[in-house]
């Protein structure tokens, strides 16, 4: 256990080291100045090398990723070029939409992904089993910016039953909760059809199996065989999706925060690119890509819990 | 819910015969801002709030541009030009409730004006020499040249009179001595100001709270407008959505001016710009109606060079190159640019750019000029365009008043343009102190620039302004980038 | 008892001929220029003349969508095939050369799976400028580690059956035996996952374009036209409706085509995504 | 105990069990057997009301008294565990890999017998004891894959008795087994049955186990019962030509072997479902076919000692010429 703890995280910090390493130069070498972006077309060369000067940019490349290596290990993740403020603030402030709209959005995914995965399932090749077929491949195919479009006129601007975006603020956890609505169906929508497809998939391949003819011969419901039975069973190919769509809803949350006007790391991240605040996309980066990283992390541990099989020996 | 509720107060507003005062405003904003402080980030919106607001300067534009007093009470300026006297305002405090006095006067404009300094607008320090404090309420400060725009740019956020002790937090907390005072902002989404109680105009400041609210999508902020969530958007993005506002009673649509000309910018350092034929020929490609109709949905003045139309120097020079597509022809062959010839378009992100870029394309394939259009991002622009003149052709509004200087840098500048005749020109009009005179000489720079063909000089970027009906003080045309909220007033609706 | 099967197959493969083929017509001909400006003639209702009326620039939209079609494809294709050949070939290395080899190779999928797509696509967008090249090595950079991983996958459990009586056989060498024996039964599993990624490639390139990283105008793009639509919602959102729907048709078509494949060739494939 | 009476099975047009009837007294040992495709695992399946949905059920299953045939799900799950209970061949995958073999066991006894959780683990210990599991405490904790195949299959077999049903049903119980371990399965199911008086329904298509397990035998063909009788008399002397090339296409080890060789197979395969004719169905492949048997279905023949044959030969014994004595 000890060893492959051990392994992972080897392997954990490799990666996230080479992320790093990669966004710091390509960053680098991104056309772009931020001390021209924040200073503007109007500012004298004097002001712009002065800025310069400021945020530590006469440094040699090499240094400066030292430095921030250096910072990293004692959990300081610089300061943002632009925003003037430790790069750690900017993140906590923003991290709990970003973190709520995914969570959401998965929890959504999962429960209407295993609903109408299960429900195609137990009506195998019957009308409801293609319905549900149909209308997954269809969700499949909506490109969740055209989705998100699609919502706000629906719904913020015809019906006016959601905001059209914008965030209030938790002190406001009505308004919070109707700001992150129509974001979450659309982040939703796509995944779950995909992840449906998954579930029923996976519940046909455990319905062959002779462990559930046992369970129906001994008198058990449907219903339970189904749900506590086959699904369990099911779940190692359903959990290893989820954990790969928690990532592509992680950065989903990039287009569709931009859609909806939400303050979250996702609209950061593209104001931190264009402004080229170095300090705030490599955190961004590097919190995007751990989290990607520990999610993988928790699906491999997931197995262990799943399946008695995959545990890995004491 | 809102909307009901909205409905509701204004009945009873109407049935009761008394007004009803509304003292809280939401203002929609479509720039989101990355620091608060204007004096280190260039970023309009940030002065659009804070200018004359939050920060006070010693000057103030006025909505007509002429300049008025604010922190200063009033000035002598000596016969030379050279020598400015500031009297300031007595018991002016910061919001954390220090003194405003020469010293910080001083120690302000030192900042901005230091070698270290980061200020955005930093060459408008350029020709100060020094700042003397006389006594605690008198300020004088030598000039190195005369300034025709001296008092107007003192009237810039950039040039905001700071706390000292609020520096290094005024990006994110910003302390000044206006009439409002910072409340809360949440980043990316909404910044709160509520009236400051101590301010010397206080009585006359009808509005308790200000919000502004960050949305850079127009739909949204189109949405937002319906559902009352916002009650104005100044600088409103999408002028094809303003016929939504038009025809709706709530709103009053305004079409104001701005400083921003927008110019198809050539790169005079680059073949074939440096013959004057091409840049003439493309002149007359241009069909500035169309654009203005494709790319603004008609909500915008052409012009025929670099200056405002409201402006009172401003010569109409829209005829100079009447659209000719043969003329554009003959002319480059005459150039000896063959038909058919490639020229890249790098077109920064700002809707008025990427729009009339596709037209232009189209516009030039008629007079034989392939063009390539680039969409960069911001960043990349400033790099390679801005900095690195590695460009043929961009769009670009310039948005900063009195920039016929623009001209008279070197080649360098991304303009590529250097010529001895203007530098000239340039020089006389920034330090030609008399009005009428001056005014002279601009409408001269003006033609110069028409008949040289420097860029394709488009339209003036109009200010459009979607503003509920019932509140007025709203600035609608804005010679400086300003939004003073002490005059927002709340009418009854009748 | 099963009437699925050939459904997804001849729907997909319809939805896809129907795309395939507009790209291809609007190669020699649309109904109007898609270039062809003319402001005066923008927002046309529909009409004879133009069948989905114009859009904001007075472009005829149909010309435009078949054209977008034709930038799509182009896109996609050009990017799967990218991203197949190089994700296969280091899947067939790994699988292959094992040891130390594939521990790097699998490495380095872990890495780039980890790596935000999206963000790596607005770099390069920043970093070289926004063009077509951009845009397939972008969506190519997603597609290689899937490529990878399920070729290997695939190797592997060819290999392991193949291999010893292979080597049984004959002194062949291991190229022999990779030629021979495992990529041919790999190459079924690579043909179902590229019209997968191929409907994944759509719908990239479809929000690189609406984020402005696609191809270039006069190019038209389903992306881009949906980008340029969103401000229009009140205006005229059939504009919005147009575009979203061909990438829809394309990407609903390219996905119902590869479970047809899949089913066709081995239901067990199923897993293996 | 249990009675089904022209019971028929069908998929669309085609039947797997073709009114098929077969009754089976309390404590009963009957052995179904057939080759792979010959319906017994349909007519077992019948009998516990787990015939695919899409499949059409006709005829009549009496299970203590009481129609089941056309019976609700509802209806069924009363049955199930309780009246009659079932086994699979595949001790591995008939087991839940997800639990342990012991809350397998207790799960019914909780849901269905309201048993509080104590009490099902009790009964679970109980039973791992009476199926000849050792150190049944440890054995309840652990997953199926951590048992061996005879172990398995007590575990299932454990589960069958949970809630002590009259009929227990066991499909090929022991070819995924080892010889031994199967011999051994077959001694606790003759024990169970024995202790607890219980009916077994063993299916196989191994002769030898089906001699020791059961005390009648059932012998199917293409969907249709065609000999039933006691164990030792149909073994010694088969009636139908079916059974009787069954009989001696049994493995020997001590037969003389040079003159077995030609007798060891029938010839031909079982047909498929759909091509299965209105008559006789082994007609086609038997030796003593004549011209109306595959046109004809034979009708049933009841014989001395029980005996009922599906033969147009019925009356002409079918000589055990071909066959020898069961040893």
């Amino acid at each position: 256990m000890t060893r492959f703890f051990l392994r992972r995280s080897a392997g954990f910090v490799a990666t996230l080291f080479g992320v790093s390493f990669v966004v710091f130069w390509v960053m680098n070498v991104v056309p772009g100045d931020p001390a021209l972006v924040i200073l503007g077309i109007d500012s004298t060369p004097e002001a712009q090398e002065a800025l310069r000067r400021l945020l530590g940019l006469d440094q040699p490349f090499a240094l400066r990723y030292l430095a921030w290596l250096a910072g990293m290990l004692v959990g300081d993740f610089g300061t943002s070029y632009a925003f003037r403020v430790p790069v750690a603030d900017l993140i906590v402030e923003r991290l709990p939409l970003t973190l709520s709209l995914a969570m959401t959005g998965m929890t959504v995914t999962i429960v209407l992904a295993l609903g109408l995965g299960v429900l195609a399932a137990a009506n195998h090749n019957r009308p409801v089993d293609w319905s549900v077929m149909l209308v997954s491949q269809v969700g499949i195919a909506v490109p969740a910016f055209w989705l998100s479009i699609l919502l706000v006129i629906i719904f913020a601007v015809h019906l006016r039953w959601l905001p059209p975006g914008g965030f209030p603020g938790w002190s406001d956890p009505l308004g919070a909760a109707r700001a992150l609505v129509l974001p979450t169906i659309a982040l939703a929508a796509v995944q779950s059809a995909v992840l449906a497809r998954v579930v029923r998939a996976s519940l046909l391949e455990v319905a062959r199996l002779d462990f559930v003819r046992t369970a129906r011969a001994s008198g058990l419901a449907r219903s339970r065989i189904l749900w506590l039975h086959m699904l369990p069973n099911a779940l190692v190919p359903i959990v290893t999706i989820v954990g790969m769509q928690f990532a592509n809803v992680l950065t989903g949350t990039i287009v569709i925060e931009n859609v909806f006007s939400l303050p979250g790391l996702g609209r950061l991240v593209f104001q931190a690119i264009s402004n080229r605040d170095l300090p705030l996309v490599q955190a961004l980066v590097v919190l995007f890509a751990t989290i990607v990283v520990v999610m993988n992390f928790l699906v491999d541990i997931a197995y262990g819990v799943i399946d008695p099989k995959l545990r890995p020996a004491a | 819910m809102k909307t009901i509720l909205a409905t509701l107060l204004l009945a009873s507003s109407l049935l009761t015969g008394v007004a009803f005062a509304k003292t809280d405003i939401s203002i929609g904003m479509q720039q989101e801002p990355t620091s608060l402080d204007p004096t280190a980030d260039a970023t309009a919106s940030i002065e659009t709030m804070m200018t004359g607001n939050v920060y006070e300067q010693l000057t103030a534009v006025q909505e007509d541009g002429s300049v008025a007093a604010s922190l200063a009470r009033e000035w002598t300026i000596s016969d030379d030009g050279l020598t400015y006297v500031f009297k300031l305002r007595d018991g002016v405090k910061f919001h954390d409730g220090s003194p405003l006095s020469a010293e910080t006067v001083k120690f302000s404009l030192d900042r901005a004006m230091a070698k270290d300094s980061a200020n955005p607008s930093k060459s408008i320090f350029e020709p100060i020499e020094s700042v003397t404090v006389v006594d605690p309420v008198t300020v004088e400060m030598k000039l190195k040249r005369k300034d025709a725009f001296f008092l107007f740019n003192l009237a810039s956020g950039k040039a905001s009179i700071m706390s000292p002790a609020a520096i290094a937090t005024n990006a994110d907390k910003p302390i000044g001595s206006g009439p409002y005072r910072f409340a809360s902002w949440t980043r990316g989404d909404r910044l709160t100001l509520e009236k400051n109680p101590d301010h010397r105009d206080a009585t006359g400041v009808q509005v308790e709270r200000v919000t502004f609210r960050f949305m850079s999508d127009p739909a949204a902020a189109t949405a937002a407008l319906m559902a009352e969530e916002i009650d104005a958007f100044p600088g409103f993005p999408a002028p094809e959505l303003l016929p939504q506002f038009q025809s709706d009673p709530r709103f009053s649509v305004n079409v104001g001016t701005t400083e921003g000309e927008v110019i198809l910018a050539f790169n005079n350092s680059r073949k074939p710009f440096t013959d004057i034929r091409v840049r003439q020929a493309l002149s007359y490609a241009i069909d500035r109606k169309a654009i203005i109709d494709g790319a603004m949905y008609g909500l915008a003045t052409p012009i025929g060079s670099f200056y405002p139309p409201h402006h009172r120097a401003y010569v109409d020079l829209t005829g100079t190159y009447p659209t000719d597509v043969d003329k554009a022809k003959a002319l480059l062959a005459e150039a000896g640019v063959a038909e058919g010839t490639e020229l890249s378009l790098r077109v920064p992100p700002f809707p008025y750019a990427t729009r009339s870029a596709e037209i232009i394309q189209s516009q030039f394939a008629k007079a034989g000029i392939q063009v390539k259009i680039e969409n960069v991002e911001w960043g990349f622009w400033l790099d390679e365009i801005y900095k690195k003149l590695n460009y043929d052709m961009t769009i670009i509004a310039h948005t900063s008043p009195n920039d016929l200087g623009n001209f008279a840098r070197d080649a360098s500048y991304f303009y590529g343009y250097d010529n001895a005749e203007y530098h000239q020109l340039w020089d006389r009009i920034q330090t030609e102190t008399d009005t009428a005179h001056r005014d002279e000489l601009s409408r001269e720079a003006q033609k110069f620039l028409a008949r040289e063909a420097v860029h394709g000089f488009l339209f003036q970027l109009p200010a459009l302004n979607v503003v509920r009906k019932e509140l007025t003080g709203f600035r609608m045309s804005s010679p400086v980038q300003a939004q003073p909220l002490s005059a927002l007033r709340w009418q009854a609706s009748n | 008892m099963r009437p699925k099967r050939p459904v997804s197959l001849v729907i997909g493969a319809a939805l896809v001929g129907l795309v395939v083929a507009a790209a291809l017509v609007s190669l020699v001909w649309t109904p109007h220029d898609y270039e062809a400006i003319d402001v005066a003639q923008r927002f046309l209702p529909p009409s004879a003349e133009h069948w989905l009326g114009t859009d904001q620039f007075g472009r005829d939209v149909v010309s435009q969508l078949m054209a977008g079609a034709r930038s799509s494809v182009a896109i996609a294709f050009v990017a799967v095939l990218l991203g197949g050949v190089v994700g296969s070939l280091m899947g067939l290395v790994a699988a292959s050369a094992g040891g130390l080899v594939e521990d790097a190779v699998m490495r380095l999928t872990d890495f780039s799976l980890a790596f935000p797509a999206l963000l790596f696509a607005i770099m390069l967008g920043a970093l070289f400028g926004p063009s077509f090249a951009n845009a397939v090595v972008a969506i190519a950079f997603i597609s290689v580690p899937v490529f990878a991983r399920v070729v290997r996958g695939a190797a592997l459990q060819v290999r392991s059956q193949d291999y010893v009586l292979a080597a049984r056989a004959g002194a062949r060498t291991p190229a022999h035996i990779l030629w021979d024996h495992v990529v041919p039964n790999v190459l079924p599993a690579i043909t179902v996952l590229a019209t997968i990624e191929f409907a994944i490639a759509i719908l990239v390139e479809a929000a690189l374009s609406y984020l402005g990283l696609g191809v270039q105008p006069p190019t038209p793009s389903w992306g881009r036209m949906l980008a340029q639509a969103q401000t229009l919602l009140y205006l005229a959102p059939q504009l919005a409706i147009y575009p979203g729907l061909c990438i829809m048709i394309a990407v609903l078509g390219f996905n119902m085509l590869g479970d047809g494949l899949r089913d066709a060739a081995d239901p067990r494939l199923t897993e293996g995504r | 105990m249990l009675a089904i009476e022209d019971l028929t099975v069908a998929y669309g047009g085609n039947a797997a069990v073709r009114r098929a009837s077969l009754t089976i007294a309390a404590g009963e040992r009957i052995g179904i057997v057939g080759e792979s495709g010959s319906g017994k695992s349909t007519l077992a399946l019948a009998l516990m009301g787990m015939v695919a949905d899409a499949a059409r059920v006709e005829g009549s299953i009496r299970i203590g008294g009481i129609e089941m045939a056309g019976a609700h799900e509802k209806a069924w799950r009363v049955v199930r565990g309780r009246k009659v209970a079932m086994i699979f061949q595949e001790p591995l995958s008939a087991l839940n890999p997800l639990r342990r073999v012991g809350e397998t066991v207790a799960e019914p006894l909780r849901i269905l017998n309201g048993m509080d959780r104590n009490a099902a683990q009790a009964r679970t210990l109980a039973l791992f004891k009476e199926v000849g599991l050792p150190d049944p405490e440890a054995k309840a904790r652990q997953y199926p894959h951590q048992l061996s195949g005879g172990q398995r299959q007590r575990v299932l077999i454990a589960l069958a008795l949970s809630r002590d049903p009259a009929i227990l049903i066991a499909d090929e119980p022991t070819s995924a087994l080892d010889a031994q371990v199967g011999l051994r399965i077959v001694e606790l199911l003759n024990d169970l049955a024995r202790r607890r008086g219980m009916s077994v329904v063993f299916i196989s298509h191994d002769l030898a186990s089906v001699a020791r397990a059961t005390d009648r035998l059932c012998v199917m063909y293409g969907g249709d019962v065609i000999e039933t009788g006691p164990t030792a008399a149909v073994l010694a002397a088969p009636h139908h030509p079916y059974t009787a090339g069954l009989v001696a296409a049994r493995p020997r080890i001590d037969a003389r072997r040079e003159r077995r060789a030609r007798m060891a197979t029938i010839e031909g395969v079982v047909p498929a479902l759909a091509d299965l004719t209105e008559g006789c169905r082994f007609a086609g492949r038997c030796r003593s076919e004549m011209p109306h048997c595959a046109g004809e279905r034979p009708r049933v023949s009841i014989s001395a000692q029980g005996r009922t044959v599906c033969c147009h030969l019925t009356d002409a014994a079918v000589t055990a010429s071909e066959a020898r004595v069961f040893a």
